[in-house]
């Protein structure tokens, strides 16, 4: 395996120019999701409307591996059904859990495709998922809250 | 082109050298920091041990149970001489963590009216640049007795700031818990004066000793320190033994850590009384193959010469110096004189992340680690998240430190090449 | 003559049955209770570790890392699954006294609010049978927190005393912690009861399964127990490596034990934040080779079958109750009915002190054990200063006992024999 | 080696007819050795006169190894000057130790010549020198309190 197939063009690109990258004040959930192992960090905070996700902001550092996971899952995720959204994140954790089996339904998981190559580094699951994590936290947060 | 030693001929004492990683590749170890490889000896020890001699120790009066018994003690022995100590004064652990922590329980353990007792205000002095494993429990030990924790800062190049040692170090300081190399900075630490200082107040001095005993020699009585920790697996021994070096006088006056079996002189339903040091450490079926692996281990490395094995990691260390220096946007995270320095080399690239760094390097065939290795504070002190580290040992040469130097430019064109292709 | 197994192709899986005892005699071996032999597969998964993935777990990226955590994680499910439980739930640690310890030492770290605090006046209860290891840490954690240690009587013939178990776990107990089978007696304890006996005051319940998990069985959720300590090397294990299991939300509610690298959440120079269970008691770099050895020990124990070790060693005890009770002057110390009994035989002999017995056994090539097992005050109800104990596994046959027999006749000749010589 | 070379029938004798094995009353020390491993017992009573060991008595449970050699123990230093009893002591250690070294001095050990085979086996080692130990420990408490 390459750095190419780890390392695609759509997560360096991720990386450079991260989405959603600004937290918006007031969310109805703010969580700190922490790397044990690395050190790194992500703040995120979740804004709810109704059951539609409005908005997720974020702060933080890392890898290219999670600071692009978490800004692909930022614009992936936003604007969706609060359901819908946690079916995509269960299929994008099933790709990035499956050892290299899996290759994701890009229909799904849009750019999350682009991780499944991280799948076979079990050293690097826990940077793709970190941002993704932290979402679910945020989530089920928020919905103890209304 | 290679170091002092000869390593081609040492590396085939080694058997993973015989494999190869990502695809065919050679493998190109930087990570002895976290532990180092094992020579074929090591391994026919333990496995002789348990193929002809396998028996619990000190325990039966048959003819395997003695030869065991004389294997352990062996070992222990030869651990002993290697400290410059006496083997009463040698406990086997698990690994280092255990020995350090050892201590801190079996000082919480002891009555008011000992040597060991902390009370409220009773200060225990660490340094900014230790490794968890010898800052933690003296935290909980602290937290469990109303000490005091505090510490000798680390200067920006990575050296300690002895210069409020005398106020640091006071009269209410019990206990010193010091690293002797920095497994982040590669940094050697002055060991004599800052041990000058604890003596001068009548505090314990503790030596985290688990990433020099491997590289050069470490004599306890010209040290003049009290404990010694080090861990068998990062010095060409066995995973699953460590070694906590204690001096006979103290280790005999402290309370147990660990009960059960074979540390015991006599036990009712409601009370025991204690052997004498090291049983009285030692509690149910030791780790038997693995310390007589380590012993092994020991004469393997006396074998090599220590002497030895540190002039070429100094010749390593100036070589890696020069070359990491000479990259751009590279930025060596401790000190860059040769001066009390080992052969640990922690560094952070321009824009880009440690981890990346690293996995770029692993397909190259190159082991390094990346994070905070265990000294999460150093690293906030240091303002920086997260390093990249390379760690060399007595069998790595300069080819190695090329193959690392290439494997970083290669990183930097990968990941800091203008892109072209749109975000779908 | 064999047992229900087949000893003789078994015997060529373990390499110390090559060797010979005393020139040129067989090795018989009965000192399986202290520690067992080991099957050659196990020495070569620690070996296929050092030589081809020898690497720090869980904390490097490369390539060497990665394959390393995976052993090291699949050995800690191949353990769950062995006692029908969960990976979160299995804790690797030195020894089973480790395991015991872990328990003790954390019950006294938690807080006032915790389940696990304890208060004067609250109870621990243990038996009169156990092993030092799960009693005298029981004695310790109730001198650190003023608790009041129990315990539960044992019979002139060596059973569990169940008449006044209500009294004795009453509402004040907090913590059952009792050996599944005897190391001593060879008794196997009616866990079942007394765990309903600690359910009913929500007490939590410990096993100590040194001696069972080996040769039977062991279901830790048709148990319905808490909480269970075993060590590797009873169980053809490497040594070096013990077992704790707990429940997943007991454990995770538990404070540290061991602190240091590997175990955090995150650290600052005056506090630290723990990471979950199994990671939480597991501080440092881990005893690795170990951790891989024991899953290939279980995966070795179940291609024979617990079931059939259990029957085999069933078949077993039945003769050697029969030969021994045959001898004129031996008792036996312990049940001599089959019903819940394992094939452990401690026993003394008319006028030979258990030393000499086991000496003269020895210069035959038969190991056994002799002196108080680590169970002194079981000696002391008993009211035998020592004993002699022969202790079986699935490698033994009925060929091991006839040995024994005639060995133990032998000594009866030698030390009883009429003397003339005159003392000088 | 068979059992007749390590159990000596002087061995046996003392075991079967231990000498001063009874205690006698008012001694200027008492001491009590353990063997932890196999939980043997010694009680020892030394009786001082002046310069001179008085008496040696001593009770307790054991191997064959520790009874006899503390009957001959007893016997052989009882009557002896103090710096005589403890060169005789540490001549016998010698020999203990020796892992079968050394044969001993019958001239100055006596029947303790008899232990001498017991020093190729380290776990009776401890055994063979129990009532020594005893001893040795008894003497330096008598003569604290003198
Ligand atoms: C019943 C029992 N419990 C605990 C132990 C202690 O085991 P270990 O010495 O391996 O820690 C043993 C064995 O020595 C034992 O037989
Ligand atoms: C300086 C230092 N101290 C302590 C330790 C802990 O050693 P171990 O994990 O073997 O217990 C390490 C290594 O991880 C270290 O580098």
């Amino acid at each position: 395996m390459n750095l190419d197939s780890l390392y695609q063009e759509v997560i360096l690109d991720h990386y450079k120019n991260p989405l959603n990258k600004k937290l918006i004040p007031n969310p109805i959930a703010q969580v700190t999701h922490l790397n044990t192992s690395c050190g790194d960090e992500i703040i995120l905070n979740l804004h709810l409307n109704g059951d539609l996700v409005e908005h997720i902001t974020w702060e933080g550092i890392g890898c290219s591996i999670s600071q692009a996971s978490t800004s692909v899952m930022s614009d992936l995720l936003t604007g969706k059904q609060i359901n819908e959204a946690m079916s995509i994140l269960e299929s994008f954790v099933e790709v990035i859990q499956s050892k290299g089996k899996l290759n994701g339904d890009e229909e799904i998981i849009g750019d999350g495709v682009a991780f499944a190559g991280v799948s076979k580094f079990p050293a690097r699951v826990k940077c793709a998922l970190i941002g993704w994590m932290a979402f679910k936290d945020a989530l089920s947060q928020g919905l103890a809250k209304k | 082109m290679s170091g002092l030693l000869d390593v081609t001929t040492i590396k085939r004492d080694f058997p993973i050298f015989n494999r190869t990683i990502r695809d065919g590749q050679r493998l190109i170890y930087l990570d002895s920091g976290a532990t180092s490889h094992k020579p074929k000896i090591v391994l026919d020890a333990e496995r002789d041990f348990y193929e002809n001699h396998n028996s619990a120790v000190h325990r039966g009066a048959h003819q395997l149970a003695e030869e065991a018994t004389e294997l352990f003690e062996e070992a222990r022995l030869e651990v002993a001489r290697f400290l410059n100590s006496d083997g009463s004064e040698i406990v086997f652990t698990k690994n280092a963590t255990e020995s350090l922590n050892l201590l801190a329980y079996s000082f919480s353990n002891s009555s008011k009216n000992s040597r060991f007792h902390l009370n409220p205000g009773d200060r225990i002095v660490v340094t900014e640049m230790e490794h968890h494993a010898n800052l933690i429990p003296w935290q909980q030990l602290a937290a469990r007795t109303g000490a005091e924790l505090t510490w000798l800062p680390v200067t920006t190049d990575g050296r300690l700031d002895l210069s409020s040692i005398d106020s640091i170090i006071n009269a209410k300081t019990k206990i010193v818990a010091i690293t002797h190399q920095s497994n982040v900075l590669g940094t050697i630490n002055p060991i004599k004066e800052i041990v000058a200082a604890a003596r001068n107040v009548g505090a314990l001095f503790i030596l985290d000793a688990c990433q020099s005993v491997p590289h050069f020699k470490v004599d306890v009585k010209d040290l003049d320190i009290d404990f010694l920790a080090f861990s068998g697996h990062k010095a060409v021994g066995p995973t699953g033994v460590g070694t906590l070096w204690g001096r006979a006088e103290l280790l005999n006056e402290m309370e147990p850590f660990l009960t059960g079996g074979s540390m015991i002189e006599s036990v009712t339903m409601s009370s025991a009384t204690f052997a004498e040091a090291p049983q009285r450490f030692e509690a149910g079926v030791p780790n038997m193959a693995q310390a007589v692996g380590l012993g092994a281990a020991i004469r393997y490395l006396n074998g090599i010469g220590m002497e030895n094995i540190h002039n070429h990691e100094v010749a390593l260390t100036k070589y890696a110096l020069d070359k990491l220096q000479s990259i751009p946007g590279l930025k060596i995270i401790g000190p860059t004189e040769m001066k009390n320095r080992g052969a640990v080399f922690s560094f952070t690239m321009e824009n880009i992340h440690p981890h990346d760094l690293g996995q770029a390097l692993d397909q190259n065939g190159i082991a390094v680690r990346t994070g905070h290795h265990c000294a999460w504070p150093l690293m906030r002190v240091l303002n920086v998240p997260a390093t990249t580290r390379a760690s060399l040992y007595f069998y790595n040469d300069y080819s190695d430190i090329d193959a690392l130097i290439s494997g970083i430019y290669e990183a930097k064109e990968f990941f800091t090449a203008p892109r072209t292709k749109e975000r779908k």
